[in-house]
């Protein structure tokens, strides 16, 4: 399968005047296609995309990852299509919460579900994750609850969940550096001699930082077990996929000596057999995987972005054909002996959810003034200790003149 | 129309905008700076205007930016690179620190690196992690580098002037909070030199010294302290590499009192060396010690704890009065 | 055997030697740090003797080093990561500022990250460029990181077996041309606690602070101004963050005079927050503003200029004079 | 042609007990491929390698890389010869002299001429080069005077040249920062319409770092005219390549979208062709390349190292029956007219040229102290004219304590 790829647009030097090249269209087709290449003989890309179910709902058949969903049951199918649905529901709640101005800033995952809920589901308990600001759908499937999610987008906190409580990391704001913790991670895992494995989430555009680049090295040299899960929803902020790169992201790895797959990013069973295969592939001890799960962005990078002033509703509109909570519906519908109640119970189940997201949210209270102090040192330090007692003298002596108003 | 009001943010954009259009060789470089005009709208219009060939949209790579913007400069252009917020320009901390500060030297002056790194910096927008840091000091203490901050839009528009004219690398802090603050930008005005102090409100009592968004603060706390009838001098330094001691020992040998204000984190920061320098300059001038107010040593705090962390009217005035009672 | 004289980097690698065989999660990390021992030969034959899985050769990437030695920690490793010269750990900076220093805030206290970063530093052995920089305050200004530098054997070891058992990250500063001083190291010491000073001379007309390299130095400055008749006392503070304000004020109550001496550049340096903080606390106390001998604000020089650079026996004593001038 | 390659050696979990797998040895056949390595059917890499003289001095085809030595003259061919000669009597002379503590640092060539000289003369004068702190060879081609070099080891200056007199910028010593310097030079060459080209070399350690990786991004993004010469010489102080990859670098080209080739770096005939490939395909606006020059550091890093710790004289000894200095002397001597003259006066040249270098550099002078406070600016700074006063009366105490002691 062909889809839309960010190669197909040609490279141009910056200034105008120079022809543009063939250059990145060329294959990634090995040593001999790279001499060739030099020679002028540019081809186009041929971009694989793993799909398993087509936007109309269909089930596509794929030899190699099929058997990572052969076994999955009618049930499973439901919860997959639960989770991606409260998900959905858990995400619009904190966007209108953020218009009421219960959070200071919501980034939403909207049309990322598939690529959440797939991955996430193919996780193991032991297994450990690595996520940016955006995996809400993999907290869902990690057992975090939403709700602590929402702490630091409120401003309470800057992370609210033990992280060893559901083996999913703190959201990592600084661009890509969480792969690098995912990698460390993952050579502890190994020098354990445990079979769990790792995984890393980042996006399109975290793919330029050198962070990135250097957890492939370590990853590959280490033979680490980490799967690193790149969500390419085709922006960066304002910025296209092409500002990243000229060629398909997953074809990044194989420079680094492993694999990487392009997999539909909207396709549900797609994202959770590629994962599924990664993931085996770590705990075997063949080392890294990167997955491109191909997506689309849907809203606004967040609640303090403004896509109309760089991006076109045509865009939208044609992913929103390929939506991939309304793709598993209409397999399950047409596939599975599902009955309206699953969806009505489903819809009361959603609302359910919203309504005690908008009230634990409504009642989180905020932290003691003195919050600021502890934690920035495991074992103390003198200075904040010295700090810390003129704060408390400080806001005394408020509390003094207000008690002397009394008076 | 030599004066017009405006935000400080659009001073920043008109700047550039100026400077685009007087030097072929000025480059606008960053994250978001093209279409989206930036995350705060500082590059507005710019790429529409001037070509993506000169309002540049990055790789999402900080280090590259600055990296790629030394060899354009190498090369002759003069960059002005935004970093999107204060907290994201650790990752290009090794360009700036081992390169762009030291190229000049290196080559023994046959090399000049005209880049500006703009910073949108600080707090009390109530932000989440890693978007109200103060950085500055981290920049200060490096050797090649010259470090800036405007507190208005008139110096916002005449600084970035000043800075992108700098044969010398310049990281320029803009107050990120004040971006929405209106003055007077006068484009006939001469301008203060980039790195000279200026006194803002005269004063005989004690006097305050800061820059970029606690200037406001500062003046605030002149005034309130005005009304108990203390007369505070208040400072607005401008620059923190090279900073004017001059002016600050010029003012303290009138008030003998001296309270330093900035967002930063007290420990090391640029209130340390302020009081280190002018105690030795005003040793026998001083009633009290010079007092500092800032941050606490631990991580800039979640939202709803700012106001508790960052330098408020209180706790200035706060400080003012423990110097006074010396 | 319960004392040995041993040089400095030797004191390190036992200490190293002594970690890793009493805790199987101690992990040494670096480049070069294998085979070859490190540059310094501070890791010699711990590959040998741990294998490969414990003392790691790593890509050259401090980036790479400092994250995944993070993520290793969140595992439950204690890596102590080697940074080969103290210029080449600002490509790490990042992951040290903004990740390593601020996780266990970010997690409340979840999350704890036994970090060690080893840094050789410190001018004086006629290095290239990158080679010689004293860095400590861009460190020490960070909250979340613990900054130390031992001055001889004994302290190295001690101080590195602590920096291992903290819980918090620690930048370890090496003073590498201190590297083949020997001093007798007791294992069975009960060393003091990482963060506080020591007076390694007393005296009673001028306090000398230093740290690290500089301390010998200091003890040198102190026998000579015996010899004029000036009885001054030095003080290693061992550690950078948290500084032993207490032990200085100690000092500086008594001898009323305080001299701050390090290789690191004057400006923003330890130097100022000492004597900001030693000002405040001391204000009636001091008969002299503290004076600080340091670096200059320029790029660390070529080799045949670092004598000029870096403090000297001379230079100190200037200062000393003109405190006691006062 | 298939050379000793890093992607030969299997990776392994850090920890004991995990069999190794076939990982490493994946082929870089593009996306199929990369699929199809998924399922395990990884196949060993048949690295390419581009040679045009063998190590016996033969002459081998090469149809794509032929055309671009194709009209080289004897004279060239001798050319060639007499600047790897004198580029390694003025290396050996260095290191001598920093036995005899002229120097304070060397960091030898030794091996590496044919990768530097091939390169370095296929630069045009006005194309843009920037070196490591090894690349004695290149700045050689670039006609500077190799005495320049020596001030940074002696410890005079760190950088004792004018970049813009021959294009060659200064030596840079933090590890892979100069591949971004190249880039942004390159983006500014094809902004300002100039068809030169740029060259960055690094080495194989270098290429863990992400500045490296974040220049190929840039360049890619950009379609900057730069050619990124990487000379693996197979250690990066005492870490053989294998700790930095597991599979060839120049394959790490492909995943950025633009070619990369491997080239016997001890061939200077292939690295003149291949380097002037890549250089023309960066003028004519094609974008970047990867030249990977496959050779080996026959010395010690620099003179402070002592390899005998990690590297046994086996290995050594297999590189100097490819030394690239012999083996064009031997193609030489049998394909061209050249008389025993020639080697004869190159030898004397090569010893006026050992001479010369003695001589500067015993001449070169120590700076004055006040060149501390020089070039720290462009524009001056107020605290650096105060710490220069202040300097200035320092000194000026001891000369009047001296003159006091003289009267
Ligand atoms: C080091 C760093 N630089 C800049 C930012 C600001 N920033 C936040 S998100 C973002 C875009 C990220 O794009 P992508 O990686 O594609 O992830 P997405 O938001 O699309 O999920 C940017 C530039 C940051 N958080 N960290
Ligand atoms: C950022 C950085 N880290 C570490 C070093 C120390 N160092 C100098 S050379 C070197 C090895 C470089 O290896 P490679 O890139 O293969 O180049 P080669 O020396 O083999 O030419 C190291 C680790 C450095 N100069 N810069
Ligand atoms: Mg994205
Ligand atoms: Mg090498």
């Amino acid at each position: 399968m062909t889809v839309e790829s960010t190669a197909a647009r040609k490279p141009r030097r910056s200034a105008g005047g120079k022809a543009g090249t063939t250059g990145s269209k060329r294959s990634t087709t090995g040593t001999k296609s790279t001499t060739r290449t030099a020679t002028g003989k540019a081809r186009g890309t041929e971009t694989e995309l793993v799909q398993l179910l087509t936007p109309e709902g269909e089930r596509v058949k794929n030899a190699e990852f099929d058997p990572y969903v052969a076994g999955i049951t009618d049930d499973e199918l439901r919860g997959l299509y639960r989770d991606m649905v409260l998900t959905r529901r858990f995400d619009a709640e904190a966007t209108a919460l953020q218009r009421q101005g219960e959070l200071g800033l919501w980034a939403s995952l909207l049309g990322q579900e598939a690529a959440q809920i797939g991955s996430g589901r193919a996780t193991r308990e032991d297994d450990y994750v690595f996520p940016t600001y955006r995996e809400h759908g993999v907290a869902w499937c990690r057992g975090v609850d939403p709700t602590n999610l929402l702490g630091m987008f409120r401003g309470v906190n800057n992370g609210g969940w033990d992280p060893n409580s559901n083996n999913f990391h703190l959201y990592t704001i600084v661009i890509g550096s969480q792969a690098l913790h995912a990698t460390g991670y993952a050579m502890g895992v190994a020098k354990d001699g445990a079979d769990s494995a790792v995984i890393a989430y980042f996006g399109d555009g975290a793919s330029s930082q050198g962070d990135v680049a250097e957890a492939f090295t370590f990853s590959a040299v280490y033979n680490a077990p980490v799967v690193f899960f790149c969500q390419n929803n085709q922006w960066a902020i304002s910025e296209p996929t092409e500002k990243q790169t000229r060629v398909p992201l997953y074809q990044r790895a194989q420079g680094y000596g492993f694999p990487g797959v392009r997999v539909d990013g909207n396709d549900v069973l797609a994202c959770l057999a590629v994962t599924k295969w990664a993931l085996e592939r770590a705990r075997r001890g063949e080392g890294p995987t990167l997955v491109e799960a191909f997506t689309y962005r849907m809203g606004a990078h967040t609640t303090s972005d403004d896509p109309s002033r760089y991006r076109g509703d045509d865009e939208r509109a044609a992913w929103e054909a390929k939506d991939p909570i309304a793709r598993l519906r209409t397999y399950i519908e047409s596939q599975t002996d599902t009955n309206e109640g699953f969806f009505a119970e489903l819809e009361e189940e959603s609302e359910a959810l919203g309504r005690r997201v908008r009230e634990v949210v409504r009642a989180m209270p905020d932290p003691d003034r003195f919050a600021i102090f502890e934690n920035a040192y495991a074992d103390g330090h003198a200075l904040v200790d010295e700090e810390r007692a003129q704060f408390a003298a400080y806001q005394a002596s408020f509390a003094d003149v207000e008690e002397g108003n009394q008076r | 129309m030599t004066a017009e009001k405006m935000a400080l943010a659009k001073a920043i954009n008109e700047s550039l905008r100026t400077a685009l259009e007087n030097d072929p060789k000025v480059l606008v470089m960053g994250e978001d700076v093209g279409k989206l005009g930036g995350v705060f709208r500082v590059t507005d219009g710019l790429q529409k205007d001037f070509g993506e060939g000169r309002v540049i949209d990055t790789p999402l790579a900080e280090s590259g930016i600055v990296g790629t913007a030394i060899g354009l400069a190498l090369r002759g252009y003069r960059p002005v690179v935004e970093i999107q917020f204060d907290g994201f320009v650790f990752p290009a901390y090794d360009q700036i620190v081992t390169q762009l500060a030291k190229m000049h030297a290196r080559s023994l002056g046959k090399v000049k690196l005209p880049v500006v790194v703009r910073i949108p910096y600080g707090g009390g927008i109530g932000a989440v992690e890693h978007h109200s840091e103060s950085p500055e000091a981290l920049f200060a203490h490096v050797a090649g580098l010259k470090v800036v901050s405007p507190s208005d839009a008139n110096d916002a528009y005449w600084m970035m002037q000043q800075a992108i004219q700098s044969d010398d690398p310049v990281i320029f802090f803009e107050p990120k909070r004040r971006y929405w603050d209106k003055a007077e930008v006068s484009r006939e005005a001469i301008p203060d030199p980039l790195h000279k102090a200026r006194v803002v409100r005269e004063g005989t009592d004690l006097t305050l010294v800061a820059y970029g968004p606690m200037v406001k603060l500062c003046q605030e706390v002149a005034s309130a302290a005005a009304e108990e009838g203390k007369s505070l001098e208040v400072l607005d330094l401008r620059s923190v590499s090279p900073l004017d001691f001059d002016a600050i020992q010029a003012s303290v040998e009138k008030t003998r009192r001296l309270v330093v204000v900035h967002e930063a984190p007290v420990f090391f920061g640029s209130g340390a060396e302020i009081a280190a320098r002018i105690t030795e300059r005003c040793f026998y001038h001083l009633e009290a010690p010079v007092l500092r107010v800032g941050g606490y040593h631990a991580p800039y705090p979640p939202a709803r704890l700012e106001e508790d962390y960052l330098p408020d009217l209180d706790r200035v005035l706060d400080a003012v009065d423990r110097s006074l009672a010396y």
